[in-house]
């Protein structure tokens, strides 16, 4: 068992574990199970199976943990990952949870449910999905929303493929350069054998946000980013109304929870451009900041929101209100011709399961948090970020990058190798923001920082402090 | 009840759940600025907390109800896989966090990856599809990227079996392949003879479900195969059905090229209401460098994702981060409290419970699909004849068996079983459950006879009584608004 | 719904819960050890999951309904409380772990001293007792032993109006004295002349509720405080009903000596089905000695728990370590929630609820107990006349309303108030949860009129119909044992 | 403000709190509900209160922490409190507890109810309580059980209560110092003022239990702990038939866990002592183990339980089954004459509020762990605390104190002071067990042992290999 780790070793004995765990058949009542079967024995249950293929016991695999062993093990494993002060972001922020929200939806009713086919036996799920339709849809601008996609970033090829479907004539989609570098992977895997054409659009190195474009070939959906991923703050009006004009549809890629404060994609554009429809015809992104935990990355979920005309192309699950047998209110799954167990092979996605539970939390959380909450936890985002780059660019060697607004993460400029600077903030326990060298070069030691309403002033004093002497040492030396 | 936007009152705010003050937005030009106030409720933190539990029970669910909806494998799903996953060591973690802050967290994921490679008898595996149907859409992939490498661009077409899950054939499309749907034999099998005159050098691979969704072992699974490769094509399993045969057959053995695995079936991992699932993708050797990224590496004590710069040859990324991290370490606790005679125990069980609530309800005189097969851990009875006789459908059945307590099997899939209900028990329900599922179903048989009304118009002890689903797709009501009140109870 | 043990099922383990194996008691002698087997379920985990989900969705509680509950105090019980306080780094910590293991816990205690301190007026407090019944004991245990440390040992009474909780007669039982009930006027207030006659060298002392259990506070306080205390008995004050006046009055400023605080009330932590509480006591400068033990001393970062050698003139202990910790964690975290306005507001809108109700129950036509005063945090309505109208009792009226998805308020206490319920709706519900309460309260008014049989079998709606008290009493049938199996719904 | 920590301070703000957390009232309906009232404004609704009673805002008290403030506020001092090896036992143990245990009782539905008085809107709360009371009427072998106690030490005192209520002729209880110290002191506390004389009995050195006493005068009671407070097994049957043939009632002190494999209080005696009834009258004892986490000492729970004749003598409260209207079973409180809110003055006992959601999780726990669960737990207590006894008492200066029967736990003597010895031991993350040279300085370092079944053997080497490796130290100094 090369694999296996030597805690893992120490925790395992090798005495045999000869009882079944969550199985609760006793031998009698295998007997008398078998008996109406009328079979031998277990085994007679796979003689259909051809015996060439039934393997013997796996002698790799360890033996079985009770629960108290495990717990132990896991315990050891969580605090080893330990505690951080947190200041990146770019698409997962750190926020805080309200407690009545994972205890609220980790009740075995909704944790233990499934998908909520049997609309009778499932109004808990299906009411609570109803109203989160509504809260994304209007926190988006937009009229409706689907039950969720798996996360932002497939959530984003998605809409891609949506806009796609829904122009017909073309099959280039514009993507900025300044959608996170993960999420444009993504999106190129995904929509890869579909054969739509990813066009990358440039960034302004001054303001890091995307011009708007001189020419175009007919394209048939444009992205844009808000914030974007330096967190600056792209004119989203300017870029709306042009493509629109060119009658492509606009899918806004945005952090929900800055929809508290920022101008919503459905009221995107509108500026005096006559004949053109405003706002965007898409809005996805990331729910994470809505009640997720990071967790590594998940699981998280991502939102898609549009226009009543392009609910037909929606991806995923939609639920309804409707009525029963005695004309009372009642919810169900519904539109399901668009999905892949009704359309097959020519649904809108192949999606299935989506990501439930992180909506139902999300729901929650919304709810505790109403319009006040968002916006005010949106701005103190910003109010930090702010605050943490007005004190950093202040220690000599540090520079703001790009000029304009920037929203919630702000990009700073460094003297010497990102990498370098973080390994040394890690000593003081902290995780300093995300390294732009890697996929921006261009930019130099660029870092990209993000300090959440979860920053007190003494957090952000101990990371200026922490990179004053950081700083100070390569200086001297 | 009541929605949660009619608990709103303006003004009234939850406020332990928020920043003491509005910090200032000046540095903003207005034209960026959100003007009108979204929609979300404006309520206490008691409001939320009892309308949200209120609403739970509402709900059937495993802690709750019998559920055995075939297809979907409603194990039980252990409370401390929930406790041990949200240890605030793995919550608080930020994904681009250095991996030698996560080694906790990594050694768990890549021990999950080592037993799912044991189990499926595949070569390696990626965890990063965060659910079966993306599993599915990153095995096809690889099937494409692999014939591409080899210059094998004139492979078309992927072969499905009219049994599958409409995933399958979903999937197929959305990496470009034309499906070529072949039929079931009498018995449950796939149609050799049709699959050999659609295969061809047009046939990039097969997907396939085995057990299929039909409830029974396709047993001429080594003959497919070969045919299939023969062809030059690959094979891709659905591994949604893996709880059948967990631990005693490999897919690896029965020449499969690429499968994905259903944790939140096998693995025991909650369904959430409908996800967040985890569709782990498992290749045999010569598919390794196509994996979908990011992939666990490394050794341990030194455990980190691999990314573009180590798997160059990758299909890519599924997804922003790594996968439903938080569902993985779910799998992983399961899988290790298990350990390897455990998993094995799992399709042995649920193997009886099946082929036990098979044979109680065939000699109570219910009609089996095929009553000449074994089943697997689920099977199909088909209610035809009692449509026939008394104008009671699969769907009244399942509706009446609401009330009974349980919730229904999966009705009308497979669609070429008329009439179908699809029952999937599980290996964690014990014999007093099935007994009482066998009544419930004896008395619903007895009343469709002497009271068809009641049963047609099931269910009688639901918060709702029969939804109205046309009325739901032909005026959709997907969002609430001020003044969409309407009846309810 | 079955009992546990009906789904007990011979050999049957829910393994993952248990050491891998029975581990030799050979070296012990044969008759030390137990020869039958304890009748404890023999269930799986999801037996037992689902047994006590489905279990709990029988209850009413915060969380689900409104729950009017005179005299108990029923708040939203914050979520955080509860999560913060089970944080693995206090819940594992063992009560004698040396206190330099426990600093983060023991500041929390130390701090939940001086804000009771402040709030109350006290000179010092102890954590220590686990009830509100059990501080009462403190309390007049302290009193005893300061009359005896001044050798005044012939106060044998305790006086009590006739409207105080069982607990306090009870309580000086417990602690050698006789009880001296003296009457309540017709506002509500003690009789003075009474208190003035029971009063003299034998009275060690007066326990009063203030507001009292009728809902109205107690004016005269400052007089009957110069009256005991000039007779050489101390004043105790039951804390039950500090939400009503919590950062407005202190009951050290009314005159009291000691005081109990219902953390379980006041200070929002779970009733829990019945319990635990916490009953803090606190004390004037003079009985501070006495108090019981252990108490939190120290200074910051050196706390620790004081005992015998700290304070030799203590009464000693009420339990084997110190108080109900965790729930000790939950008020604490509450109060530094609220903050000291936000303790002060619970006052106000407690009360505030409490006269708007009341308002609007006299003008839908109930009879108040008091009509002439403002309530406290609870009031009092009378159903005599309804009753002698109609014969429906507060009883039968209390139950209808669990129909209407309302707890019942408290009946029939104070029993001196006939038909009576108390009412007290607490500060954290809404407006639009009182107003839909009158409705109902109306609707069964109008009930009792036209239907009266309706009211007087009620409940329907529940999971039991009303219960035969009486059998109960006459046949206890306090334990199950195999073969009692009985109808269930 | 003085005795705010440092750390407080920093977590607070100087600004003005001026928003209501979980008040839910709008300034608009404030203002509609004192119209209703007739009210002027919120201060005229205390007009009946003295006006030099009302105080003035208290300025020493700390302003609001919103819940991110205090969550982080409180998990830096659960992680400073730390996670320690354990081996301190003298009354409360580390068992591992299902993970299900607390997820099921803390759903609002139980954690949030009162105590059911209303039985038809409690049936939750008072089957689970019935099924309690079954669980440990038979655990510990006798007829009936209360719904709970405080703690096992005020059990014990109320159980004192009891019997000198059933025995009418003497007010005398003998309790062994085999009982723990602090028990001890609570009875005293308990019964002070109720005219009761509690008589210490003398333990044998040489064994650590009690002797059957050569003579007493007439006496009330006789506590027996089994297992004692040094882990050490009683002679039961002697005491119990001893205590009986002196009209004496019996009240078994006992560890709940330890009943998987001891023998119940209930067949205590019976040893052909013609005509005396066996068992012991009253179980009692701390329930702690079967369930509730450590959590610095509470919250606990004392179980109490006796034979149906005493049940009139029973305090707390009980619950019942009975019928409904319709005729089926439904559960109710019952003998309610008992208990103060009927019988005021002359009740059994004062109690009111109980422990009972840590009863709900003992039920659950013990619905989880079954007889066998039970079983094996207390077995693997034993083996484990044996193992660590003989590898401790094979070092140079470590030996066994008594000489019998010992369970669970264990005492052995050291050659220095213990507390010096513990001292080291923390060093190493290792809480050695407990001191008994304050409580009984006639044992000299004497050291109170206890491994539960949640130790490994890794474990118990790590506490050997320091416990050598500081005794070595000494001997070489
Ligand atoms: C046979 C089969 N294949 C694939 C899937 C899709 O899996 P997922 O819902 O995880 O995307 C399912 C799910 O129901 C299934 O039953
Ligand atoms: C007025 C009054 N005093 C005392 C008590 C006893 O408090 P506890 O139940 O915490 O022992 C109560 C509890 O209901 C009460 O209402």
């Amino acid at each position: 068992m090369p694999w296996l780790t030597a805690h893992w070793l120490k925790q395992t004995t090798t005495e045999k574990f000869v009882e079944m765990p969550f199985i609760p058949h006793t031998p009698a009542e295998v007997a008398a199970m078998l008996e109406i079967i009328g079979a031998p024995d277990l085994d007679a249950l796979f003689d259909e199976i051809p015996a060439d293929l039934i393997g013997l016991p796996d002698a790799a695999l360890p033996v079985a943990l009770n629960e108290m062993e495990i717990t132990r093990l896991m315990h050891d494993r969580a605090v080893q990952d330990g505690r951080w002060l947190n200041f990146i972001g770019a698409g997962g922020y750190e926020h805080h949870i309200p407690a009545a929200v994972w205890q609220i939806v980790t009740r075995g009713e909704y944790y233990s449910a499934y998908t909520p086919y049997q609309a009778e036996a499932s109004q808990g799920s299906l009411q609570l999905i109803y109203e989160y339709q509504t809260m994304m849809a209007s926190l988006t601008g937009l009229d409706v929303s689907n039950a969720s996609m798996y996360d932002g970033a497939s959530a984003l090829a998605e809409a891609v493929l949506m806009a796609v479907r829904a122009h017909k004539l073309s099959t280039r989609v514009l993507i900025p350069k300044t959608v996170s570098p993960i999420y444009r992977a993504t999106v190129k895997t995904i929509v890869a054998y579909q054969g739509i054409e990813v066009v990358e659009l440039p960034y302004d190195p001054v303001t890091g946000t995307t011009p708007v474009p001189q020419n175009e070939d007919v394209f048939a959906a444009l992205v844009i980013p808000q914030p974007n991923f330096f967190g600056q703050l792209e004119d989203v009006d300017g870029l709306t109304d042009w493509a629109h004009a060119r009658g492509a549809k606009v899918i806004a890629l945005v952090n929900p929870m800055t929809l508290g404060v920022l101008k919503p994609p459905g009221q995107w554009g509108m500026r005096d451009v006559s004949g053109v429809q405003g706002g965007a015809d898409i809005a996805t992104g990331e729910g994470q900041p809505l009640g997720a935990p990071l967790s590594s990355g998940g699981p998280w979920y991502g939102f898609l929101t549009c226009r009543t005309v392009l609910v037909r192309q929606m991806p995923g699950r939609l639920v309804g209100r409707t009525r029963d047998a005695d004309g009372h209110a009642g919810y169900t799954l519904t539109l399901q011709a668009r999905e892949q167990h009704i359309r097959r092979a020519k649904a809108t996605s192949n999606i299935c399961s989506n990501q439930g539970l992180v909506i139902a939390a999300s729901t929650v959380f919304m709810s505790l948090l109403g319009p006040e909450g968002l916006r005010r936890v949106a701005s103190a985002c910003h109010a930090n970020t702010r605050a943490l780059t007005t004190a950093l660019t202040a220690l000599p060697g540090v520079r703001r990058l790009f000029s304009g607004n920037s929203f919630h993460e702000s990009v700073v400029q460094l003297d010497r190798p990102v990498a370098q600077v973080l390994q040394g903030l890690m000593q003081a326990g902290i995780l300093g923001g995300y390294d732009l060298s890697q996929d921006y070069p261009e930019l130099g030691h660029a870092l990209l920082l993000c300090a959440t309403e979860t920053k007190t002033v003494a957090d952000l004093t101990r990371y200026t402090e922490q990179l004053a002497g950081i700083l100070s040492v390569g200086q001297t030396a | 009840m009541k929605l949660i936007f009619e608990h709103s009152v303006a003004g009234r705010r939850a406020v332990a759940q928020m920043p003491r003050r509005l910090d200032s937005l000046d540095d903003l030009p207005e034209h960026l600025l959100r003007r009108d106030e979204p929609l979300l409720p404006q309520a206490s933190e008691l409001d939320v907390v009892r309308h949200y539990t209120q609403l739970s029970q509402r709900n059937f669910s495993i802690d709750t109800h019998f559920y055995p909806l075939g297809s979907c494998t409603m194990k039980y799903n252990p409370r401390a896989c929930n406790s041990l996953a949200m240890l605030p060591g793995f919550l608080d973690r930020h994904p681009f966090a250095p991996a030698v802050t996560g080694q906790g967290y990594l050694t768990s994921l890549y021990e999950l990856q080592q037993i799912l490679i044991e189990v499926t008898g595949m070569a390696a595996v990626s965890l990063a599809p965060m659910a079966g149907a993306q599993g599915e859409f990153a095995g096809v992939a690889m099937i494409r990227a692999w014939h591409d490498s080899r210059g094998d661009t004139a492979r078309t077409e992927i072969i499905v079996p009219d049994a599958a899950h409409g995933t399958n054939p979903a999937t197929a499309a959305m990496c470009g392949y034309t499906v070529r749907e072949i039929p079931t034999d009498a018995q449950g099998n796939v149609d050799l003879d049709a699959l050999k005159k659609v295969v061809g050098p047009q046939t990039a691979g097969l997907m396939l479900t085995n057990p299929s969704t039909l409830g029974v072992f396709e047993q001429q699974i080594q003959a497919i195969a070969s045919i299939v490769h023969h062809a030059g094509g690959l094979l891709y399993y659905d591994g949604a059905n893996l709880n059948a045969i967990l631990g005693w057959v490999k897919p690896g053995d029965m020449g499969f090229d690429v499968i994905h695995i259903n944790l939140h079936k096998t693995f025991a991992t909650p369904h959430g209401g409908g996800g967040p699932g985890s569709g782990p993708v498992a290749v045999s050797e010569r598919l390794v460098p196509f994996l979908p990224l990011p992939r666990v590496g490394g050794e341990s004590g030194h455990y980190r994702m691999l990314d573009e710069r180590d798997c160059p040859r990758s299909i890519g990324r599924l997804s922003g981060n790594h996968g439903n991290g938080g569902v993985l370490l779910r799998a992983y606790i399961y899988a290790r409290m298990l350990g390897g005679e455990g998993l094995r125990r799992v399709a042995r069980y649920a193997t009886l419970n099946a082929n036990y609530l098979m044979a109680r309800l065939q000699q109570t005189g219910f009609d089996l699909a095929f009553p000449k097969r074994r089943a697997s851990h689920e099977f199909i009875i088909t209610l035809k004849r009692l449509k026939d006789q008394t104008g009671i459908s699969a769907m009244d059945f399942a509706k009446r068996l609401l009330d009974y307590g349980f919730h229904a099997p999966t009705t009308y899939f497979p669609m070429l079983v008329p009439e179908c209900l699809l029952i999937e028990p599980t290996e964690t329900e014990s014999k007093a459950t099935l007994d009482a599922f066998v009544d419930a179903m004896i008395a619903i048989a007895q009343e469709a006879q002497a009271q068809p009304e009641l049963v047609k118009t099931a269910p009688h002890t639901l918060p709702v009584r029969r939804l109205d689903d046309v009325r739901a797709a032909r005026e959709p009501d997907l969002v609430w608004s001020v003044g969409r009140e309407c009846a309810v109870r």
